[in-house]
């Protein structure tokens, strides 16, 4: 069955131009030369890189907007509302205006570093981005192991935000980093841990997989101790409200990134927005069924062109909003409050979650929606 | 990581003004601190010394930006005890009003800026916003909203426009509500309890020994309030409680203030309620012509006249929204003050910063420092 | 608690160097003292009469003299006290009332820097609010905030 | 340390609850988030105005703030008005100035001996403590409620006296506000024996209040040998006086002052 996908998409464009192209250079040397099929490969994964690169940016920027229009409602004021319809625009505004902003670099910082951590924190933030399925027809994420890859690319973070920490030369930079280091350490373990308990049930490391298999329940509900897990440890892995640590504004001024301004500050900005959309994009797709609907979802619901899109970033933006709920409720807690509620309560709870998940596997029953086959099983 | 000092301030999310809190840590503990202060100086208590008894309002209003109106009273009522004036009775009562609105708004301030401190981000907003409203009012009858320049020697500059009882009622209603939703963000919020319980705790004889007053000192059981202890203007003439907490703690702050506010807003209402019915003047009558407003100033073409005027030290006690501020006019017949000297509350309970702060966390600094309440303007004068 | 209250405590301690408890409106009452007679004075009224708390220490410069005020608090009698001494202008130290009440230290520091008196065996006398090494004295009366036209003032009494 | 309670209200921190754990706070800012859905309680500055009309009844919001409140603003002080016509260059919005930031300058209209002095004021200084406006005994320098006086320029934050009356005309609401005088106020006393006639005080008398009145001829005065010298002495006239003190910067022999004598 050939489906049209983001992928081939791509390739028939980058097919048609360089063959639209060897047909102006009119079928010499040159011509068989932009008609080889590894070429025409290679500007397919190129248009293909670029679109999603384009579509996760756009993503990214309006994740801002949205953030800060319903903090705004959340603290009874309005959020960004001039540049733009209701202040649209008023992030690719700020963007711009932090591209045009001079870099500067604290005397005796170390320059290696202070300009490898942030363009490595933004790089693999957005590797993440072609390994996700967004859809069926976004077909990058059959990798076979694609939940790990992700998970894996997910976790180098703290790596060069304590890089970029170490070489700002600032106190509060370092303890910033410290912290960072700390908390994403301590909260990697339940992570991994309430992931299993997802890949145990559904028996696939593919996150596509995964997917397919919840058409039929969503796992949130046989998985709920994972997705408290989950959600939590997200919420530190992200650095937001209430496990904004690192970058506490209160004592730390900024943490890791105090000593950041122009175009290095918008990459920790970006990458932080990032990080949060994949954060949410990977609660959707492990335990909110992804871009599938249930069965009493009327057909005329789920059959319309990005059908799969627009359920899909319709449930990112739902669960993004949460954590926009918790961040405009809730205060920060502290240091060593963190590193027990990480060791002492998530990593019982995400290894109650696994064994969970593994006797439900074994009776092959799923409670809540009464005794099914188990998939994988 | 070894110890190190690191500055908090004179540019810090935390010291919510311009002050210096020197920090000794030991990874995440703190050591040893050593404030500086001294950014903020503008020599209030010199310019005094130049000016006109009632041109030093001008300056008191600068002296706290969040609670200029009790200093303007603190600074009246020495200047008044120097000079030997009364305020009739119906200026004391609006003195009181202005006083209780003004520690309204000076907590509202304190609790958007503490809740700031621990990242909560929506009571902040709630907070401002609701100060807003006392600032509307003030800004109704004294025509500013921050540097109000209301009081004068001898009572207040004017009456309260038509309206404004039953206006500030409204405002006091809404208050009332919105304390409840407070304290559902905070003392209903585990993190919050788990952050603030048992933190910064400094009991009540270490907290007498180095000067501590106000909130600081009521949240540590001392029951002390110079409005019931040593009443000026027409507090002995209102009926309110004393907050007290016990746990001499953040937690404990936080009780003692809000209960302070649920006080300011029943002492307002008893306020407003005497102003409804006893019109009258609201300077006294038998002003000196000096304490008008004309004089020649020094420089211009003129003669300055030395009088015989009662000379004397006058000294003030009133209980700001920070604790307790005294000062003493020094009047020595002439024209100017000879000697004008403040004592902030912020000053001492800032000066006990290593009985607070030595054994928590460096995050535990801005809420601890957050209960505090620090006001620059008025330390540094 | 009354002048003479003050006055009967303090007068078998101090003997010769009590000058005097003069009434004070609002207060328990003035006590003047010599101030070779500082820390017994201090210890007197904090540890006799209650006054534990000292809310202020302040100068006055009267040109020839400068003058010390202490403000203290009781908690017991609800009442305000004053203690005041005079040092001559050239001479201007006192003893410490740190060791005894902890809140004086600051306000000694800007009393020192402000007013120029010094505080003997004070355990941090820096400065406060001005910068480190400022040479001057700004609250003493010969500090003048502007020098310029100084107008000849003709003195004239009613 | 606490002697008796009464008086006192203890306050205690509520049990911490373990189940609701953070439901309270969270459900407090849903709230609030539902509330401002349909208004929150900003006031959109440049758009809208605290002192819009539709300020100035309450406007309560969905949020159930209620705005404008305290919108009464008759009483703002804000930049000055100047009504030029009714000044009578007295001098005592200067002198009554904390900041000296008044400075009298001479305006057209005045004769040219006596050229008729305004108030200037430099905005870059003001304080706004409304201190001139307090004194201004003829109610021609008023605050009104116009606070927008950002510029670029330094130079353009001095307020000329035709700036101040173009203000003045543009009928803003002004602070109604008028003190009344002190009754038993300072007024102006002669020393009789010090006195030359010279009428100075009279001639620079703001309010024309001064009258030079005949007197017997005084013994032992300067000039008193002369024999046409007719003698006079200033006699003011209390209720118009509005005691701005010029008579007694211009008397070169110093012989008026202050004084609360009848």
């Amino acid at each position: 069955m050939s489906t049209v996908t983001l992928y081939s998409v791509s390739y028939d464009l980058a097919h048609d131009l360089l063959f639209l192209l060897g047909w102006i250079l009119h079928y010499g040397p040159a011509a068989a030369a932009v008609e080889n099929p590894n070429v025409v490969t290679g500007l397919g994964v190129l248009i293909f890189a670029a679109i999603l690169l384009a579509a996760s940016m756009l993503n990214t920027i309006v994740l801002i907007w949205y953030e800060r229009k319903l903090l705004g409602r959340f603290m009874d004021r309005r959020g960004a509302m001039h540049v733009g319809y209701a202040g649209l625009l008023q992030n690719f505004a700020d963007g711009l205006k932090l591209f045009r902003k001079h870099t500067t670099q604290p005397a005796e910082a170390d320059h290696v570093g202070f300009y490898f951590g942030p363009t490595a924190y933004m790089v693999s933030s957005l590797v993440i981005f072609g390994i996700l399925p967004i859809s069926t027809g976004w077909n990058s994420g059959a990798l076979p192991l694609s939940l790990l890859l992700a998970l894996v690319v997910f976790s180098f973070a703290p790596l060069f935000i304590f890089v970029s920490a170490w070489s700002s030369n600032n106190k509060y930079s370092l303890m910033g980093g410290l912290r960072s280091a700390a908390q994403m350490i301590a909260y990697e373990v339940p992570l991994l841990l309430a992931v299993v308990a997802v890949v145990v049930v559904a028996g696939s490391f593919s996150l596509t997989t995964i997917v397919y298999e919840q058409q039929n329940y969503w796992f949130w509900g046989p998985l709920v101790v994972a997705l408290v897990v989950f959600v939590a440890a997200m919420l530190a892995e992200m650095e937001r409200i209430p496990f904004d640590l690192p970058e506490a504004e209160a004592e730390l001024v900024e943490g890791w990134n105090t000593e950041y301004g122009g175009m290095l500050f918008a990459f920790f900005m970006l990458a932080d927005y990032l990080r949060a959309l994949v954060g949410s994009i990977l609660i959707v797709l492990l335990f909110l069924g992804g871009w599938t609907m249930p069965g009493w979802v009327p057909s005329a619901a789920t059959s319309f062109p990005l059908a799969g899109i627009f359920w899909f970033m319709l449930k990112t933006y739902l669960v993004f909003g949460l954590f926009v709920w918790v961040r405009a409720s809730l205060p920060r807690v502290r240091t060593d409050q963190l590193l027990r509620v990480g060791w002492n309560r998530l990593i019982p709870l995400s290894l109650l979650s696994v064994f969970l998940a593994a006797a439900l596997v074994s009776v092959r029953c799923l409670p809540v929606f009464g005794c099914v086959p188990s998939p994988g099983g | 990581m070894s110890e190190m000092w690191i500055n908090m301030g004179p540019q810090h999310p935390m010291t919510h003004g311009l002050w210096n809190l020197r920090v000794q840590i030991d990874g995440e503990l703190v050591r040893a601190v050593d404030p500086e202060m001294g950014y903020l100086h503008r020599g209030i208590e010199k310019i005094s010394e130049d000016r006109h008894y009632n041109e030093v309002i001008t300056l008191m209003d600068r002296c706290c930006y969040v609670a200029g109106m009790a200093w303007e009273h603190l600074y009246i009522l020495g200047a008044e005890a120097a000079l030997q004036v009364r305020p009739p009775e119906r200026a004391d009562y609006l003195r009181v009003l202005c006083d209780e609105f003004q520690r309204l708004g000076s907590h509202l301030m304190w609790y958007a800026a503490f809740v700031q401190d621990l990242g909560l981000m929506s009571p902040f907003l709630y907070g401002m916003r609701d100060r807003d409203l006392v600032l509307d009012l003030f800004q109704s009858f004294t025509g500013a909203r921050m540097t109000y320049e209301y009081m004068r020697v001898g009572g207040v500059r004017n009456d309260l426009p038509p309206g404004f009882a039953d206006r500030s009622r409204k405002v006091l209603d809404w208050l009332d509500d919105r304390f409840r939703e407070y304290d559902a963000l905070c003392l209903g919020s585990t993190i919050f309890r788990k952050r603030c319980d048992g933190l910064g705790v400094l009991k009540g004889p270490e907290a007498i020994a180095h000067g501590v007053t106000g909130p600081m000192l009521r949240a540590a059981g001392v029951k002390r309030d110079l409005r019931k202890d040593r009443p000026y203007s027409a507090y002995d003439r209102v009926d309110f409680d004393v907050a007290l907490a016990d746990s001499a703690d953040v937690t404990g702050r936080y009780l003692v203030r809000m209960e302070e506010m649920r006080q300011s807003v029943r002492i307002l209402r008893q306020v407003l309620d005497w102003l409804d019915h006893h019109p009258g003047p609201v300077v006294a009558d038998r002003l000196p012509r000096w304490l008008g407003a004309p004089y020649a100033p020094v420089g211009a073409e003129g003669y300055l006249l030395k009088r015989n005027y009662p000379k004397g030290l006058g000294l003030s006690a009133i209980e700001e929204p920070h604790g307790e501020a005294l000062s003493y006019v020094v009047n020595d017949g002439g024209e100017h003050p000879y000697r004008v000297k403040f004592r902030s509350p912020v000053f001492a309970n800032l000066s006990a910063a290593s009985t607070y702060l030595v054994g928590y966390h460096v995050a535990d600094i801005p809420p601890i420092m957050g209960s505090v309440d620090v006001c620059v303007g008025e330390v540094d004068r | 608690m009354q002048p003479q209250d003050l006055q009967r405590a303090l007068a078998p301690k101090l003997g010769e160097r009590l000058l005097g408890v003069e009434p004070f409106a609002g207060t328990a009452g003035r006590v003047r003292f010599e101030r070779t007679a500082a820390l017994e004075t201090f210890r007197a009224m904090r540890d006799d009469l209650g006054f534990a708390h000292c809310a202020m220490v302040g100068g006055i410069d009267w040109v020839e003299t400068r003058e010390v005020l202490y403000v203290l608090w009781s908690d017991g009698a609800r009442q305000y006290a004053l203690l005041s001494t005079t040092v001559p202008a050239n001479d201007a130290h006192v003893e410490t009332a740190s060791g005894v009440w902890p809140s004086a230290n600051w306000h000694e520091r800007e009393a020192w820097e402000m007013v120029d008196i010094t505080f003997d065996h004070h355990p941090d006398l820096r400065h406060l609010l001005m910068p480190d090494g400022y040479a001057f004295h700004p609250l003493l009366r010969s500090f003048k905030l502007h020098e310029p036209e100084e107008l000849e003032v003709k003195v004239r009494h009613v | 340390m606490t002697d008796g309670t009464a008086g006192t209200a203890a306050t205690q921190a509520p049990e911490e609850n373990p189940v609701l754990y953070v439901a309270r706070p969270m459900a407090t800012a849903a709230r609030q988030f539902v509330k401002s859905l349909v208004r929150p309680s900003t006031i959109v500055y440049p758009y809208e105005r605290l002192e819009d009309p539709r300020f100035r009844g309450e406007v309560a919001v969905a949020s159930g703030k209620p705005i404008g409140v305290g919108a009464v603003w008759d009483n703002y002080r804000g930049v000055h008005a100047l009504n030029i016509a009714t000044c009578i260059s007295c001098n005592l919005c200067a002198f009554s100035c904390p900041d000296l930031c008044i400075e009298m300058v001479t305006v057209p209209g005045g004769d040219p001996k006596h050229p008729k002095k305004c108030p200037q004021i430099d905005y870059g200084k003001c304080s706004y403590c409304g201190f001139c406006s307090d004194a201004c005994p003829e109610g021609c320098l008023t605050m009104t409620t116009r606070y927008e006086l950002s510029t670029p320029k330094r130079s353009e934050m001095v307020y000329s006296p035709q700036k101040l009356n173009e203000v003045f005309r543009s009928k803003l609401p002004m602070n109604p506000i008028r003190l009344e005088r002190p009754e038993n106020e300072d007024r102006i006393l002669l020393d009789p024996p010090l006195c030359i006639g010279c009428n100075a005080c009279a001639r620079d008398c703001p309010t024309a209040c001064i009258t030079m009145l005949d007197v017997p001829k005084p013994e032992g005065k300067p000039g008193a040998k002369l024999p046409k010298r007719i003698w006079k002495e200033p006699v003011v006239n209390d209720s118009d006086c509005v005691r701005c003190g010029t008579c007694i910067s211009v008397c070169p022999k110093e012989c008026l002052f202050w004084g609360s004598r009848p």
